[in-house]
């Protein structure tokens, strides 16, 4: 519950800091005003720092520019990718009739866009308590399944993974060197190779009865992603220093306190980078989710490709573009406020030598 | 609190290749401030590290009082540390980082232990920054803060790991006093570990020696500075450090004739001191600190020895005087002795200040084995 | 390190005792449950494609359903003999080695720029620029394929258009003017630029942070002893910027050339490795090989030879690249 | 093919066809079918089959796995987890039909009580094989000329007529093209093709007879409208030209009516022009609902609920009709074809399947679609002249074999 | 080599809220070598880096000999660098990170270039030590590398930011040492950075001392230790620092008396001081050195003062002697001066070691305007 709270408080400050971006833009302009008046700074200087700073938003727009063509598809009328008459479409046909689609019919938050309300149930098969959408024939859709694996995934990733960056990084034991030798070696197989694997996925699953299980998928993302962020964050460990520790102990700390009072927090930037790798590993393949599970469990990832090959031939733009940018929100959420730690916490294979 | 006794401590490194503590015995009483110091790498760190419970002794034991601690682990140990670059937890408040002790070893209650953090912070002057995080302090509050963190918990016993070498000089003053009352107000046992010779002279109730895992020397800081047991304690101890010049004693039992033919130094023990003294012809290294070497600026040829001036280096208060004795003779003169670089002066210096070790062993010719096992003890 | 000292403790002390290898051991304990679980989600398919690729299967359903038979390296024999392996092995690593120069260049040029003191609101731009990593690859290559369109108002040809109408009002040479519309996907190589194009764009978000991190832990003092040396920019760069980037950027290289390696979608999205299955990276050969002709075993053939080689490349480049640097000793 | 002895059945069931699955229902079979439709077409299968389950009492899964149907069906049937029934055109029968172990399809002929007799022909042939049945058919596809009655008088009879009303308007650096087109697609290219009579798979010998003089002259016509159409032969780039307004016809199947019809505001559909006087035979599709092995192993209650929607669906006039007008769907039973109360666009696409042939069913024909694929677009992008492609995608066809 | 000379030189940060350089004037001469001194913060990196080319001023000059450098960028400027963490590449050997400057800013050949980093290396001590990366290498060894580096490039102008600050005692003292040969052996112009008194006292041939961004004197380091020009100068050079008390002055023009009335001190002072110095009555600061007070064990009551003693601290080669004079007053007594704790003892002093301060503005009473001016130029 902290945890949430604190990343409340994060996104809250971020807002924060982006809403009131513009004011400080317009101080730094003054300033630069000023200080050429006043003589402080040449006008060759000035200069060039506004050439630079054009520079740099004209790559930004550059790079982003299929974002930026897709999300006015987006906002255009009918379903198709071009027009034979510009680039973008006509602004007087924008409006937000896909996002429209997305919320109130398509199964993005329920089947077929069928919003109840939600209602807690008393015993059940859920458990002691479970949720129930009420005033719904459908149920909940897309975007539960999508949270239900990646919570799996997170939840199992995390589980496995901080462990044994932990172990990597400050144990020495049998076979260290050959498991982490191993998990180097597959950091990259397996990310691309699902579509070679997925008949032996599937005949893996089925014959546990696995199929259609969103736990089990969920864990299978997990899986795919240990070896990497493993390796990842005991190279992040490697460089907190041993006597952060060692101070906990000899403040009386247990191994489990000093783990969760000193190592946790301190891996922090780690365990941000973690977070983002491990949530895109469930939240964006659906070569595998669509193989095994059946239409009920798909999460958005599926629906999105379905929407892509839902015409025989062709593909409804504004809607698929719609689903995608919604699909895309949470990722951008958690990755703007983690910038900072992300960018820290990136920062292995720094100096060599 | 508690009488710290370590009883043949030994730990070895890479299956045995490297001893850094060679069978310690050390016994430390309760409220004693011992300080620590010997060159680098010579276990002060695995010392201190094992009186903690950080690192496992190979042999030997570590008593608190009468309880065998050895293999208790850290935890459990009624221990405080100060780490030399403070392992303040950055993440930490400097509350938190004063209450976190409190939080994992006592029971305290939340209001409990923040009223100790307050007294704690008050008493070293750092309330204004209970709300900071490290990042945001300076030296010395990090110092500061690291001192009240150990202090809060009220420990047995204090161990100090180079606390203070990261601070600059005028700090570094402070913080040391700070230390010494914070240590007899609380009356706590404490370990302290320094490279700094001021530090080793003021600090302690008693200073222990190392050297290569190896005790040397423990007694109180005159006692060690007056009456080293070796030469390197001699030679370690004092800043700058004492003279040393290898020398041949003839000696016919009731008068001594010091000689060393390079420097011309020919000096003649009174009766009294041989006779006093047990010494026999041979080689022998002698050792005298600069402040015991006095200048004559106009020699008249009646001074021990005669020699040349290398360098005048005036420090303020007094004056820096390189002779070309040997490599390194260094004699401090008052301020107003100024010879040039390059004049002959004469060199003085009393019975009494001098210092005869084995040329051999290095030990001190006028003690008895008794005396030396009596000085590690 | 105070190995022993760690202690988790009274149940796991307990456990200590329990296991079948010495104390100082018990960090395996916490790295077990995720080898198990990677091995039996990750390496067991990989099993049992290498069995797969040993069989006669001709299509998926024909393994599940236990219809294939053991034909040993048959397969492998048939794929060697096959002029077009050979065409998807080199163009497959044609297109790692020309997207990763590219995205290197690319990634470094922006991580410098938009870590530059000059740049105004570079935290900001910092943000925006790694947001295609947050969209999933079947959508962001669905739309490159159709800025690339081949059509005269196809995005590409549409803004060359444009182009060469400012440049000939400008009476700028011919040699200057492009011909549209230019068949992006029509063409052997303009595909192939059409693939890189959007690898490069796929993979250089994760250079850039990567850079960026690396960017922002040299300290300025080692800038400034340049510039008092007599450096200039470039020197600097050469000197300061550029060694302490290469570690971080040699490891994103090794990383991304490995997916580059791997890629399907863009292929497949674009013309199904086409013109011609000129372009066909070896994945998708493999998938076609399953999927149109029916031909599954010798598709599995084909991937584990693909897992091969990226396990190769992988092996040597963490051997020669110091990507296992702090493995250390056991 | 005969069909006599299914007929035979048909006409025992066909007295009391409803009178038994009104027997059936009582026990109350289950029935799991997959389909791959667009919205529209989805919304109305539902109500067709809530309409079903209430007359019958039968209960129906419908379930609509994403991705490629086939690559669903592929993993799914092998291991037991698969549809007992789905609807897809009918080219897959011959695939699947041959599969042994594991079988895919199942033999329906003892279970369907209606005569085949009351399809169309090519339908009643498209849902089986080797004498087995497979599925039951319930419309055909192909594709057929669009144009803009805006810009076009007159629709085009023959091959010369249309060329020069597109001369008229192909000019693509003012953004105006002759003809919306995916040429590159053998399904699309196929009527011209074939139109001299040539086939692409023979359906007597099973080989393609690609390289045959016939189908040189077919792909020559073919390659005269590849200079009309936009460069990037994608079908989205295609079917743009003309929904802009910016071509004047456009060479695309009935599921583009609805969306076509909101575009372009005069549209009308007309049969493929004659090319030297031949109708051109394109390709036609019939959607099927296909019996799945899994029937084989279910209880008689389920085959009789698969079954049963099926024949119930494809034998109920009102429903074909209403897709008709609906969905733009080209009837194949009989009766309402022959009713003639079809729309225009309709009665123009169906008459287009007259002069076309269903793609072969035969497992070999397989092989076919990529190589002509890269054939026709080999000749698109002027690699290539049509005779040598069409040489080669033959025999490229015939090693694969 | 080249005569360096600042002109009203200024930098502040932050928009002018920082002044962190104040108009600074200061002339080094051709070879000559000045230490600057200042507490934390004073100016003393940013004058550096603005002598290097690092930082722009905000206003004034900077020339080399007769060439106003002020605008020339830092890689054309004939200056080496000695940074306080080394800023050695890492990625380079040590062989390469000494001919780097050489590569930039000379056309040798990478012949010429290698022999002059042998040489030098040779010169230092290193030439094992070629091949290492800066990673192998200890911290005395990294400090001889960045020196080499520094000198291979034959600068005009040499500058050290606190060069020794990471490197242990022992070491210190020899690098310190390496340093002074070198620059003299080079005549190099330079300006050297420390905090370390030591150093200040005994390396440069002129000793600056800033504070706030304003330069307080410049003069030979025994000049400045003797001759403070204000009571900041006074306090700041010296270890122990020098004592101060606030006393009152009684004169009548031929005689004076020094009193203050807490600590009962009462000190008349020579006719022919009095009629040597201009001194009015009034409140002055007292300034004496801890080494110049004399402690009389068994006061007679003759003495200047009688104080008692708070506690003494040995440190080997003195005692310090801490008196309840003030707070901090502190005595320089012989090893074998050792009053204990509660002990009355006498104080007395000369008055030639006298030094009385304005109270309120901290100048020195006797210097005249002038030769406050000439202080600091
Ligand atoms: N974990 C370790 N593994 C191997 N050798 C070690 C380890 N820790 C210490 N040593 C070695 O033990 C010896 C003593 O080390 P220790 O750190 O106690 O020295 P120290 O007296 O604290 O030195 P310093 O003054 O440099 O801190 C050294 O030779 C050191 O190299
Ligand atoms: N880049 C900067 N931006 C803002 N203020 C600065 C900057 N650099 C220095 N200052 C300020 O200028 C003043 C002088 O700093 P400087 O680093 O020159 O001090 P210093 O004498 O070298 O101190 P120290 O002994 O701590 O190194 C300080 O108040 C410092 O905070
Ligand atoms: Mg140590
Ligand atoms: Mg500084």
């Amino acid at each position: 519950m902290s945890v949430l709270r604190s990343f409340a408080a994060l996104v809250a400050a971020k807002l924060v800091a982006f809403a009131t971006a513009p004011k400080r833009f317009v101080v730094t302009v003054q300033r630069a005003i000023y200080d050429l008046r006043t003589g402080k700074r040449t006008p060759w200087d000035v200069s060039k720092s506004v050439l630079m700073t054009l520079f740099g938003f004209a790559m930004v727009l550059v790079l982003l520019f299929p974002l930026f063509w897709i999300f006015t598809a987006s906002l255009a009328e009918g379903t198709r990718l071009f027009t034979t008459s510009g680039i973008f479409p006509d602004p007087s046909t924008y409006n937000l009739g896909a996002y429209r689609w997305v919320v109130f019919e398509s199964d993005f938050f329920f089947v077929d866009g069928d919003w109840g309300y939600p209602q807690l149930v008393l015993g059940g098969s859920g458990g002691l308590v479970s949720f129930r959408w009420a005033g719904t024939e459908t149920g909940p859709g897309a975007v539960f399944n999508s949270l239900y694996i990646v919570s799996v995934t997170l939840a199992a990733g995390f589980g496995m993974i901080v462990p044994a960056a932990y172990a990597f990084s400050r144990r020495k034991f049998v076979g260290r060197k050959r498991i982490l030798y191993g998990y180097v070696l597959f950091t990259q197989i397996g990310a691309g190779l699902s579509i070679a694997t997925l008949v032996a996925l599937y005949s893996l699953f089925s014959s546990y009865g696995l199929t259609n299980n969103l736990f089990v998928l969920g864990l299978f993302y997990a899986a795919s992603a240990i070896p990497f962020n493993t390796w990842l964050l005991k190279t992040y460990m490697d460089n907190i220093p041993v006597s952060y520790e060692e101070a906990a102990m000899v403040d009386g700390a247990s191994f489990l306190d000093t783990i969760r009072e000193v190592i946790l927090p301190l891996t922090k930037p780690g365990l941000a980078v973690v977070l983002i790798f491990v949530w895109l590993a469930g939240w964006n393949e659906f070569i595998i989710a669509q193989t095994l599970l059946r239409p009920e469990n798909y999460p958005l990832s599926v629906e999105l490709y379905n929407i892509a090959t839902e015409g025989r031939f062709s593909t409804p733009w504004t809607r698929f573009a719609a689903f995608a940018n919604l699909f895309a929100l949470p990722v951008a959420i958690v990755y703007f406020a983690a910038q900072r730690s992300v960018e820290d916490g990136l920062s292995f294979g720094g100096m060599e030598g | 609190m508690a009488r710290v006794t370590l009883d043949t401590l030994r730990k070895e490194f890479d299956r045995g290749t490297i001893v850094a503590v060679d069978d310690l015995d050390l016994e430390i009483d309760d409220g004693e401030f011992v300080t620590v110091v010997g060159p680098s790498g010579c276990g002060k760190t695995t010392t201190l590290r094992m009186v903690a419970g950080l690192e496992e002794p190979t042999s030997g034991t570590v008593h608190f009082d009468d309880e065998d601690v050895t293999d208790i682990h850290a935890k459990e140990r009624p221990v405080a540390m100060v780490f030399q670059n403070y392992a303040l937890y950055p993440h930490k408040t400097v509350r938190e980082n004063m209450a976190f002790g409190l939080k994992m070893s006592t029971d305290m209650t939340t209001e409990e232990r923040h009223e100790r953090v307050r007294e704690m912070a008050e008493m070293m002057g750092i309330e204004g920054l209970l709300d900071d995080k490290p990042d945001e302090l300076s030296g010395g509050q990090k110092q500061r803060v690291a001192l009240g963190r150990a202090i809060a918990r009220e420990p047995e016993v204090f161990l100090f790991d180079e606390p203070l070498s990261n601070l600059d000089a005028k700090l570094r003053t402070e913080m040391r006093a700070e230390i010494q009352k914070l240590q007899k107000e609380f009356g706590v046992t404490a370990m302290y570990v320094t490279h700094d010779q001021e530090e080793a002279m003021t600090m302690g109730d008693r200073l222990a020696i190392l050297n290569d895992g190896e005790l040397q020397q423990v007694g109180e800081p005159t006692e060690v500075y007056q009456n080293p047991v070796n030469k390197f304690v001699a030679g370690f101890i004092g800043s700058p450090s004492m003279n040393f010049l290898d020398v041949d004693v003839e000696t016919d039992g009731t008068s001594a004739t010091i000689r060393d033919e390079s420097s011309g130094l020919a000096f003649a023990l009174s009766r009294d001191y041989v006779a006093g003294h047990d010494l026999e012809s041979g080689p022998y290294t002698l050792g005298i600190r600069p402040e015991n070497i006095g200048i004559v600026e106009d020699p008249t040829g009646e001074e021990t020895l005669t020699a040349t001036v290398e360098v005048v280096e005036p420090i303020g208060s007094d004056n820096y005087v390189h002779l070309d004795v040997n490599d390194d003779f260094l004699a401090r003169a008052p301020a107003n002795v100024q010879p040039e670089a390059g004049d002959e002066v004469g060199v003085v210096f009393e019975e009494a200040d001098l210092h005869l070790f084995d040329a051999e062993t290095g030990e001190d010719v006028f003690l008895s084995d008794e005396e030396i096992a009596a000085a590690v003890a | 390190m105070a190995s022993s000292q760690l202690d988790a403790g009274d149940g796991l002390s307990r456990l200590r005792s329990a296991l079948p290898f010495s104390g100082r051991d018990w960090g395996l304990l916490l790295v077990i449950p995720g080898v198990v679980l990677f091995s039996s989600f990750m390496l067991y398919p990989i099993v049992y494609l290498f069995y797969i690729s040993l069989t006669d299967a001709t299509f998926a359903g024909s393994v599940i359903g236990g219809g294939a038979e053991l034909i040993g390296l048959e397969n492998y024999v048939q794929l060697l003999g096959d002029p077009q392996f050979w065409s998807s092995m080199s163009t497959t690593w044609l297109f790692v080695a020309v997207s990763l120069v590219v995205k290197v260049f690319v990634a470094v040029g922006i991580a410098l720029l938009l870590n530059h003191a000059r740049v105004v609101g570079k935290r900001y731009m910092r943000a925006a620029v790694i947001v295609p990593l947050g969209f999933p690859g079947i959508f962001t290559i669905t739309v490159w394929r159709g800025m690339f369109s081949d059509a005269r108002f196809g995005v590409f040809n549409t803004l060359l258009g444009r182009y060469n109408d400012v440049m000939s009002s400008l009476s700028a040479p011919q040699v200057l003017l492009f011909d549209v519309p230019i068949g992006f996907l029509s063409g052997r190589w303009e595909a192939f630029f059409a693939y890189v194009t959007t690898e490069v764009w796929l993979a250089y978000p994760f250079m850039v942070i990567i850079i960026v991190s690396a960017l922002q832990d040299v300290p300025k003092s080692l800038h400034e002893a340049a510039m008092v040396d007599g450096a200039g920019w470039l020197q600097r760069f050469r000197t300061v910027t550029l060694p302490a980037i290469k570690g971080p950027v040699l490891f994103a290289s090794i990383l991304t050339a490995a997916t580059s390696f791997q890629q399907f979608l863009i292929p497949w999205v674009f013309n199904q490795g086409g013109p011609a299955r000129k372009n066909e990276l070896i994945i998708v050969y493999g998938y076609r090989e399953a999927i149109s002709f029916n031909e599954f075993g010798l598709s599995a053939a084909i991937l584990i030879v693909a897992i091969a080689f990226v396990g190769l490349f992988m092996l040597v480049a963490v051997r020669y690249g110091g990507l296992a640097e702090g493995v250390g000793e056991e | 093919i005969s069909t006599g002895g299914d007929g035979g059945d048909g006409g025992d069931g066909s007295d009391g066809s409803d009178g038994s699955d009104g027997g059936d229902g009582e026990s109350g079979g289950t029935a799991t079918l997959w389909t791959d439709l667009s919205d529209g077409e989805d919304e109305a299968m539902s109500s067709y089959i809530d309409e079903y389950e209430s007359e019958s009492s039968n209960t129906i899964e419908k379930n609509e796995p994403g991705g490629e149907l086939d690559q669903q069906l592929e993993t799914a049937i092998p291991s037991g987890e698969g549809p007992d029934s789905w609807i897809w055109a009918h080219d897959w029968i011959g695939r699947f039909a041959v599969r042994e172990e594991p079988p895919f399809l199942y033999d329906a002929s003892d279970d369907v009580d209606t005569s085949l007799d009351v399809f169309t022909e090519t339908a009643q042939e498209a849902v089986q094989f080797d004498g087995a049945l497979h599925g039951l058919p319930f419309a055909s596809e192909t594709v057929a000329l669009f144009y803009n009655e805006d810009m076009v008088d007159e629709p085009p009879e023959t091959f010369e007529e249309m060329l020069s009303v597109m001369d008229e308007y192909h000019d693509p650096e003012n953004g105006e093209y002759g003809l919306s087109y995916p040429v590159t697609d053998p399904y699309f290219a196929s009527g011209f093709i074939q139109a001299y009579g040539g086939d692409i798979f023979d359906t007597e010998s099973l080989e393609n007879d690609l390289d045959s003089e016939e189908c040189k002259q077919g792909m020559d016509a073919l390659e005269q409208l590849f200079d009309y159409v936009p460069a990037d032969p994608g079908y989205e780039s295609q079917i743009v030209a003309f929904a802009d307004g910016a071509a004047p016809f456009a060479i695309n199947g009935p599921w583009e009516i609805a969306n076509l019809g909101e575009e372009i505001e005069n549209l009308g559909v007309t049969t493929l022009p004659t090319v030297d006087g031949n109708n051109p035979r394109t390709y036609s599709g019939i959607q099927t609902f296909y019996f799945s092995a899994m029937l084989s192993d279910a209880d008689q209650s389920a085959v009789d609920a698969a079954t049963g929607l099926a024949e119930w669906y494809t034998t109920n006039e009102e429903v074909i009709e209403t897709n008709a007008e609906e969905q733009g769907y080209i009837p194949v039973l009989s009766s309402v074809v022959e009713d003639g109360d079809l729309s225009a666009d309709v009665q123009a696409f169906a008459q287009q399947v007259d002069h076309g042939v269903p793609i072969p069913t035969h497992p070999n024909m397989n092989a076919v679609w990529t190589p002509l694929t890269e054939a026709l677009t080999r000749v698109f992008n002027g690699n290539q002249e049509s005779g040598p492609a069409l040489d080669q995608a033959a025999s490229e066809i015939r090693e694969n074999q």
